[in-house]
């Protein structure tokens, strides 16, 4: 099992469970996490409309200042502003969530394709490898990486990206299996249509669009794990706003300057939380829809 | 004792602020006497035996003016009351036994926990007394048996060892909520006969069930069940031969068995039909001997998990005649999906050949086979299943119709409009999913799916085993008369005897991978000439002549 | 050889199965220890540099030509790597880890002297784990829809928290400003209190949410309506039933709990100080000491091996039909 | 000779402090405080001791020789000399020593009195046995290596008298010894294999290694035969504490929190804002004891563009609000330096005029270089390209508020036009960056006691590489006159003659632009109000806990 097997079990689960309170259950919270992920989305896209300052402008006069009316979330050590680095920091952790999450699935797909689709010696193979791969738990092959090619945003993001592929090629593999033998695709051979029909009208479709909830939810995961190379000093650098190098930077000041590391573990922690409701919602909407 | 196993007066269920799922039922059941509460699904039957127990549901409210068992009031139990009566006054059968037992715990504790709960015998008695109550229900080797889980037993068994469980406290009243649905129509008649058995003994037993055959069996009462009332209550012979309200006759004109090929089981299933017309006589239709479809010496094993081969098809051979109804009928396990399948040249046989119209059909490549498959259609048991999930319906029947449903013409919408006219739905449904329609229109919609290439050859698979008893009666008449119209060859594959015998022109019956039996459903039914096809239809339920 | 027949015959045949099992199981170990060390072996290859330099301690090491060209012979760098690489899977086998660049001792003693501490907290932390997520799946499933509410996001919020906020957070709240529990974990059972914490929350937070589910399952499934229409009570119920049904995905998960638990165990036994892999492995990849990094990753795999076998029978100790195949 | 600071030693140099703080918590000074009143000390009881680096591999400074090492040696180990307050050199294990006429022959008297911890007597043939331990290449010494430089051979004279033979004068020799990379271990323990030596390393000193788990603790106890302190110790006879537990906590914030919760009762490394939170508690002391040798500094390299150039080297420093940086960092515990030496250097020469932070002269020294013009992000640009300051960053030896000014300084000095490049490296990436001469200004702090650290940082033999590319004049100063001035100095035998030397060497330096001085290099200690008596070894700001008593 890897995190991410278990999370999209879990989002299988959650939205198996009974429609009497659940069906409504997130609803709230369905609505917050799509609100809080629409700031995301503008943060990323358009920082400078939710926080016009500079995230690197530094102003010594005024460091360490709790949070006030000029800076909502204080300000860290070099008086930069905590909002607006954290709002701008956004486009760090998502890309380097997304760009993960694309390498991640890529590989895991191509893998769980392999597994899913060609010979048994193939599958057996392929299987073997993911085995072996699953001995390393998550963070362990990410540091496998890195100490091979340095530390560093890039090999942190492709570290992250390469960690969470065998849990996609896991779960594709299956869902491949499942979609192969389910009674609809035979019924699509006795209707007299040809593999590659078979294979592109229904076995892709309904193999890949589970993928879009698997990466809502990896993207979620992945930021974490990011911030977590980072906050160790193996990813992104101070003073790049990004929030796991924030968190670091500010864990040093944590007895003094509480806020330069509680507001963007706070971001991390909600964008985590936003992308498992919204995974969970989106996966519900598609069983059920 | 009190005279009276149970007495129910008025009672009235509701949950939460909806309409009342029962609405003042009444009824009494005496010590030895077999009370049938028949009903179709959702009609408040199993709720109304769940309230007896107080195990309505969290959120049911429940009244009544009387509700007494064994004479004493249960009405306002507080839940440990109601914990020290249950079990020890009324027992509790539910189908399907593999999920009403604990599959982690061996049955005889299972069948120990009511000992427990409300004897004071100690461990060596309660070892003793499920023994005794094992050998009871007919379970052979009850030293065996009760370190056996219920994943271990087969489905007669583990019926045995839930209603060993029920008796074991020799409750006065025993409810049976549908206690053989799962079960092939051998075991289901064993199961009756032990129920049967433990009403002879003094033991009231309420049956609730939707099969008005298996419990006109052994009930001496019906209780006929619609919308939450009791609409006719009475004993059995008169309640099912003499019915007075259309419910009751439709349930009874439902049931197919014993009536004769092409009498409609459905009153309201086509608007053609005129209201009330009962067991409307079809005209005959002309059969051809053309074979379209045959088998011929079919064979197909599989791998067991240890590594042994096993033959699920043994040398079946049999042959489909242009407009005629092939029936194979057999219990679980006899080999009729992988018939089917490969009928369908979904797998490869090992031995022997399927040939359509006299061409090579398993023994061709799929190239060439699929210039043949639209002739060739299917209809699963699942259909459901059969249906790709992100589909509706008008999309999966474009598809059928071999047009592509990206650009869809007006055309296109009108030949879809015909097609599920012709099913009996609607154009409402085609822009919904299967998941959003119920199980007889998704079984309507297989059927249009089948029927949009227009084939000669129908491979039916469990096509109604599903369904309720009236809506499998009206997807048959659907059929019959899609088969008319379209003068379509059948092979219509079920475990029910008494469906298969209504529907089909040739039987064959199977078992253990083998045909044991075929010939004309006719002949078949009136002088079966094994002893296992005998065994077959003395176990079908019918109604009482 | 004729089939065994008759109830010895039988008994045999049990064994002669649950032997091959055993064997199969140890291959498929062996298997992935190998492949573990081949996967590295040849990832190492892939450093930049002269791995000799590397165990000189770099480029600033000041290392002369000679104690270059002395490390490399030492090394077999000289070889060729189909060399390097038998014998180095030669060394493994005898139970020879190398050794550190860094630390100036055996890899194989430094390992195994961390191991304790880290699977004593990785234990703990999964037995603390599966008591919050029962304790949470119980309640939640008892309550009303409100606890249902707050149980599911409590979990889901659990889940999310990344370990190194939620271990700086317990430290702010429980040793500056309460001061009541030590920050760092060297010894005594205070100072696992919260590093055991931070690992469990989160993990709870999993548990706890595939727990209620199955929980919720398995008290909707008929069997529990039979046991409560026999007069089985509701701790009963729990008890003798819906638990035991609730806990089989748990503790299929717990192979991968345990691996979560090595991933939090190197960021937990950094913050707190305290000694185990996580923080040799941290250690090992900042001065990217390169047979420490291999041992503990090669320890790890045979841990998580071991953990994958004891997993399965827990499987089967609460699942007996899991004893019949 | 110097110190440089080997490799693995994470965090290991704190920056300056300052000359205001220097008076109050010079080098050697006492803390006290408690809630007890201060009677007389008493024995017993255990103190645990927290350090912020890393945990060194060998306990035995021979072996390498790096702050770590130090840091825990210095309380079972011992050296010949010492050094106060002032900067004297005082006896220790040597009660008296005198030099030839041509400085190349010195003689040591020897205590007589002393015994190693596993009862091997302490004479002249132990240092021979030191010297030669430190000499030897298998021990792989470095920084007492090359301390020894100077060093051709030893000679017992007597039990008690111990000759060293010079090849040149050595001005620097005693300071030399004094440091605790050259202290004297059993030459029976030596004898055993280096693991061994390592795991336990022998001493004459006031604690004895009893054991080390590995990345868990080293416990030290008393050594109740212990006679030998130096001449400026508070008290005679053995240490006041039974036991010493010495852990390693990497994390500041954890071990701040140690501190405070009373886990630990010593921690090092203490970061500027726990250091005031301290101060303004009544259950912690501070204790700020800056390194000797050279101050903190960015070193701007000479040897290419753009820094070849001495007016841009010039620009640089101007645009730099070094001053607001540290004083918003360091929250007041650092002051500027404006030296090339750490303040407690006693021929520290300090110059604050050529640092003033002067945006307007930093932009007209770039026009007047060339560097007139100026690209759309805002960079001076010449000949199409760019002003570029690459800057690679050792994360290992460089505390988080230092990382702080240096990215004030990138702020700061963008708004004249320099596009400062920070590269934050792991140690081994930061010293092949400089071995590939691939930076334009580094900060790479060194620790020696006395001036000659000077030589090794600017003298143009530094710039030749080792062969593994390492070099210590990392400004790569290549001026003919200071090379003379520091040659000499280190011959010098007159103090007085030294230290003018020194200074005139200093003034080139910092007038040629070459180093920008930000503060000494930091060393701040927090401690438990009960824990009484503590201080630092005046040599290389390291504390011994042999006068340190627990007032509870």
């Amino acid at each position: 099992m890897s995190d991410l097997e278990v999370q999209a079990e879990l989002a299988a689960h959650s939205s198996q469970s009974r429609q009497a309170g659940p069906a409504r259950r997130l609803g709230v919270a369905e609505g917050a996490a799509g609100v809080f992920a629409l700031f995301l989305l503008v943060a990323a896209v358009a920082p400078t409309l939710l926080a016009p300052g500079d995230p690197l402008h530094i102003d010594p006069l005024s460091a360490f200042q709790s949070p006030n009316f000029a800076h909502g979330f204080g300000t860290d050590e070099s008086g930069r502003d905590i909002y607006t680095r954290v709002v701008h920091g956004t486009q760090y952790s998502l890309v380097i969530g997304a760009t993960a999450t694309v390498i991640g699935l890529g590989l895991g797909i191509v893998l769980g394709t392999l597994a899913g689709m060609l010979g048994r010696v193939v599958d057996f193979t392929v299987n073997r490898f993911l085995e072996v791969l699953f001995a390393f738990p998550g963070l362990l092959l990410a540091l496998l990486f890195i100490v091979i090619f340095g530390p560093g945003v890039a090999t942190a993001t492709i570290a992250v990206g390469l960690s969470t592929a065998p849990g996609y090629a896991r779960i594709i593999r299956a869902q491949l299996r499942t979609v192969r033998s389910a009674a609809f695709v035979e019924a699509a051979t006795v209707l007299g249509r040809t593999r590659w029909q078979v294979l592109l009208r229904h076995i892709l479709p309904n193999t890949l669009a589970p993928l879009f909830v698997l990466a809502t939810l990896g993207i979620g995961q992945a930021i974490v794990w990011a911030a977590t190379l980072s906050y160790l000093g193996l990813g992104a650098e101070p003073p790049t706003a990004e929030w796991g190098a924030m968190l670091s930077a500010g864990r040093t000041y944590i007895t003094s300057a509480w806020w330069m590391s509680f507001f963007p573990g706070l971001f991390i922690v909600l964008t985590a939380v936003t992308a498992t409701v919204l995974g969970r919602s989106i996966d519900r909407r598609m069983r059920h829809a | 004792m009190s005279e009276v196993a149970l007495t129910v007066r008025n009672l009235r269920v509701v949950f939460g602020a909806a309409e009342p799922v029962v609405h003042g039922v009444s009824f009494d059941i005496a010590p030895g006497e077999c009370l049938a509460i028949v009903g179709e699904s959702g009609s408040g039957k199993s709720v109304t035996a769940r309230s007896l127990l107080g195990l309505a549901g969290a959120n049911a409210h429940v009244t009544a003016d009387r509700l007494e068992l064994g004479g004493r009031s249960v009405l306002g139990l507080t839940d440990r009351a109601w914990r020290a009566r249950r079990g020890k006054d009324v027992g509790l059968v539910l189908q399907d036994a593999l999920v009403s037992l604990d599959p982690l715990r061996p049955i005889g504790r299972e069948i120990a926990d009511s000992l427990r709960l409300h004897t004071t015998l100690g461990a060596a008695a309660r070892v003793r007394r499920v023994l005794e109550l094992i050998e009871a229900v007919g379970l052979p080797d009850p030293e065996l048996q009760v370190r056996k889980l219920s994943g271990q037993l087969s489905g007669g068994e583990r019926q045995r060892a839930l209603i060993a469980a029920a008796i074991a406290v020799e409750a006065p009243l025993l409810i049976a909520d549908e206690p053989t649905t799962a079960l092939d129509v051998t075991v289901q008649a064993q199961i009756l006969g032990l129920l049967e058995q433990i009403a002879l003994a003094g033991t009231a037993i309420l049956l609730i069930s939707h099969d008005l055959a298996v419990v006109s069996r052994i009930a001496h009462r019906v209780a006929v069940m619609h919308d939450g009332r009791l609409v006719e209550t009475g004993g059995t012979a008169q309640v099912l031969g003499s019915p007075r309200q259309e419910q009751t006759r439709r349930m009874v004109a439902a049931i197919p068995t014993d009536k004769p090929r092409g009498t409609r089981l459905s009153l309201t299933a086509r608007p053609a039909d005129a209201p009330g017309t009962t067991c409307a006589l079809s005209t005959p239709f002309p059969r051809e001997s053309t074979v379209v479809l045959e088998a011929i010496g079919l064979s197909k094993s599989f791998r067991r998990p240890d590594g042994s081969r096993q033959l699920a098809v043994d040398d079946v051979s049999f042959a489909l005649h242009r407009g005629s109804t092939l029936g194979i009928v057999g219990e679980s396990g006899s080999g009729k999906t992988t018939t089917a399948r490969l009928l369908l040249a979904l797998l490869a046989p090992e031995h022997g050949e399927v040939q359509v119209r006299g061409q090579p059909w398993s023994a061709a490549g799929e190239k060439t086979r699929r210039g043949l498959r639209a002739s060739v259609g299917a209809i699963y048991q699942d259909a459901l299943g059969s249906f790709d999930p992100r589909w509706n319906v008008a999309e999966i029947l474009t598809d059928a119709l071999g047009l592509r449903h990206e650009r869809r013409a007006p055309q296109t919408t009108a030949r879809l409009t015909t097609l599920l006219d012709e099913v009996g739905l609607a154009a409402s449904a085609l822009p919904r999913r299967p998941l959003e329609l119920s199980g007889g229109q998704r079984q309507r919609v297989g059927i249009a799916r089948a029927l949009a290439a227009r084939p000669e050859i129908l491979i039916c698979d469990e096509p109604v085993s599903s369904l309720d008893v009236s809506v499998q009666a009206q997807v048959l008449d659907l059929l019959d008369d899609v088969q008319r119209e379209h003068a379509l060859s059948l092979v219509f594959i079920s475990h029910d005897l008494g469906v298969v015998a209504h529907v089909s022109d040739q039987i064959a019956v199977m078992r253990a991978g083998r045909i044991v039996e075929s010939g004309p459903a006719r002949r078949v039914f009136a002088a079966p000439q094994h002893p296992y096809t005998a065994q077959l239809l003395a176990a079908v339920p019918r109604l009482p002549a | 050889m004729a089939e065994p027949v008759g109830p010895r015959g039988a008994t045999l045949r049990v064994v002669l199965r649950v032997l091959g099992r055993l064997a199969a199981r140890l291959g498929g170990a062996v298997f992935v220890l190998w492949a573990v060390a081949s996967v590295t072996f040849f990832a190492v290859r892939l450093i930049p540099g002269d791995p000799a330099q590397a165990v000189l301690g770099g480029p600033g090491s000041q290392a002369s030509p000679e104690a270059l060209a002395a490390v490399s012979s030492e090394y077999g760098f000289d070889q060729p790597v189909i060399v390097q690489y038998l014998t180095q899977l030669g060394r493994l086998s005898t139970g020879d880890l190398g050794r550190s660049y860094a630390l100036n001792m055996d890899v194989g003693p430094l390992v195994l002297s961390q191991l304790g501490s880290t699977v004593l907290l990785a234990v703990l932390a999964l037995t603390l784990a599966w008591l919050l997520a029962l304790a949470l799946a119980t309640w939640s499933t008892r309550g009303g829809t409100i606890a249902f509410r707050v149980g599911s996001s409590l979990e889901i919020v659990a889940a999310a928290l990344p370990h190194f906020w939620l271990a700086t957070s317990l430290i702010v709240v429980f040793s500056i400003w309460l001061g009541v529990l030590p920050p760092i974990s060297t010894s005594g059972v205070a100072g696992l209190v919260l590093p055991v914490l931070t690992l469990a929350v989160p993990l709870a937070g999993f548990l706890g949410q595939i727990m209620r589910e199955s929980l919720q399952v398995a008290l909707e499934s008929p069997f529990v309506l039979s046991a409560r229409a026999r007069g089985e009570s509701e701790r009963g119920v729990r008890w003798v039933h819906a638990l035991r049904h609730a806990s089989l995905p748990a503790i299929s998960l717990s192979g991968w709990a345990f691996g979560s638990l090595i991933s939090g165990a190197v960021v937990v036994e950094t913050i707190f100080a305290r000694p185990g892999l996580g923080r040799t492995l941290l250690n090992a990849v900042t001065l990217r000491d390169v047979p420490v990094v291999i041992g503990v990753v090669m320890i790890v795999a045979v841990t998580y091996i071991l953990m994958t076998l004891l997993t399965d029978a827990a499987s089967r100790l609460v699942d007996p039909r899991l004893r019949l195949l | 000779m110097p110190l440089r600071h080997p490799a693995r030693t994470r965090r290991l140099l704190a920056t300056t402090a300052g000359i205001v703080a220097l008076g109050l918590f010079v080098a050697g000074c006492t803390a006290t405080g408690s809630d007890k009143p201060v009677g007389e000390p008493i024995s017993g009881g255990t103190l645990t001791y927290a350090s912020g680096d890393a945990e060194p591999s060998c306990l035995d400074p021979h072996v390498g020789g790096n702050f770590p090492q130090a840091l825990i040696s210095a309380q079972y180990l011992e050296s010949l000399v010492s050094r106060d307050t002032d900067g004297q050199i005082i006896p220790w294990l040597a009660e008296s020593w005198t030099a030839s006429e041509d400085g190349l022959t010195w003689d040591f008297t020897l205590r007589d009195d002393v015994t190693f911890t596993d009862g091997t007597v302490f004479d002249a043939a132990a240092v021979q046995a030191n010297v030669a331990h430190v000499q030897d290449p298998t021990t792989l010494s470095s920084t007492g290596y090359l301390a020894l430089g100077k060093v051709t051979g030893t000679e017992a004279v007597s039990p008690t008298v111990v000759r060293f033979t010079l090849s040149a004068p050595d001005s620097a020799l005693l300071e030399s010894l004094s440091q605790p990379w050259l202290a004297i271990e059993s030459p029976t323990a030596l004898e055993r294999s280096q693991d061994e030596n390592c795991a336990a390393p022998v001493g004459t000193g006031p604690f004895i290694v009893e054991s080390w788990v590995k990345q868990n603790a080293i416990t030290l106890v008393r050594n109740d035969d212990y006679v030998s302190p130096p001449a400026d110790a508070g008290h005679s006879g053995p240490a006041y504490l039974d036991k010493v537990i010495w852990r390693f906590i990497p994390d500041s914030a954890s071990r701040y929190a140690a501190v405070q919760s009373g886990e630990v009762d010593v921690i090092d490394n203490a970061q500027p804002d726990t250091i005031v939170q301290a101060k303004q508690s009544d259950s912690l002391e501070h204790l700020d004891s800056p390194r000797p040798g050279a101050s903190n500094r960015i070193e701007l390299n000479s040897g290419r563009a753009p820094f070849n150039d001495v007016r841009v080297r010039e620009a640089f420093m101007r645009s730099a609000n070094v001053d607001d940086a540290v004083s918003s960092l360091f929250l007041g515990t650092a002051t500027r330096s404006y030296s090339a030496l750490s303040s407690v250097e006693a021929t520290a020469v300090s110059n604050a005029a050529l640092f003033d932070y002067d945006p307007a002269a930093a932009a007209k020294l770039l026009d007047a270089a060339g560097w007139s013009e100026t690209d759309a992000d805002g960079y001076r640009v010449k000949d199409g390209v760019r002003l570029t300051v690459e800057f690679p960053v050792s994360t290992n030896q460089s505390i988080p508020a230092e990382q702080s000014v240096f990215e004030q300084i990138q702020a700061t000095a963008k708004e004249t036009g320099f596009d400062v490049k920070l590269r934050p490296l792991d140690l081994s990436s930061w010293y092949a960056a400089l071995a590939a001469n691939d930076y334009d200004a580094v900060s790479a702090p060194y620790t020696k006691v006395g001036p000659d650290v000077l030589r090794i940082l600017y003298h143009s033999a530094s710039i030749v590489p080792a062969p593994s590319g390492y070099f210590a004049n990392l400004a790569q100063v290549n001026d003919p006159a200071i090379d003379e001035l520091l040659t000499t100095a280190a011959r010098a035998t007159d103090p007085a003659a030294r230290a003018s030397l020194y200074s005139d060497a200093q003034n080139r330096i910092l007038e040629g632009f070459y180093i920008l001085p930000l503060y000494d290099q930091q060393n701040h200690y927090l401690l438990r109000s009960d824990v009484v008596g503590l201080r630092t070894l005046p040599t290389v700001a390291v504390p011994t806990l042999y006068d340190a008593w627990l007032n509870r």
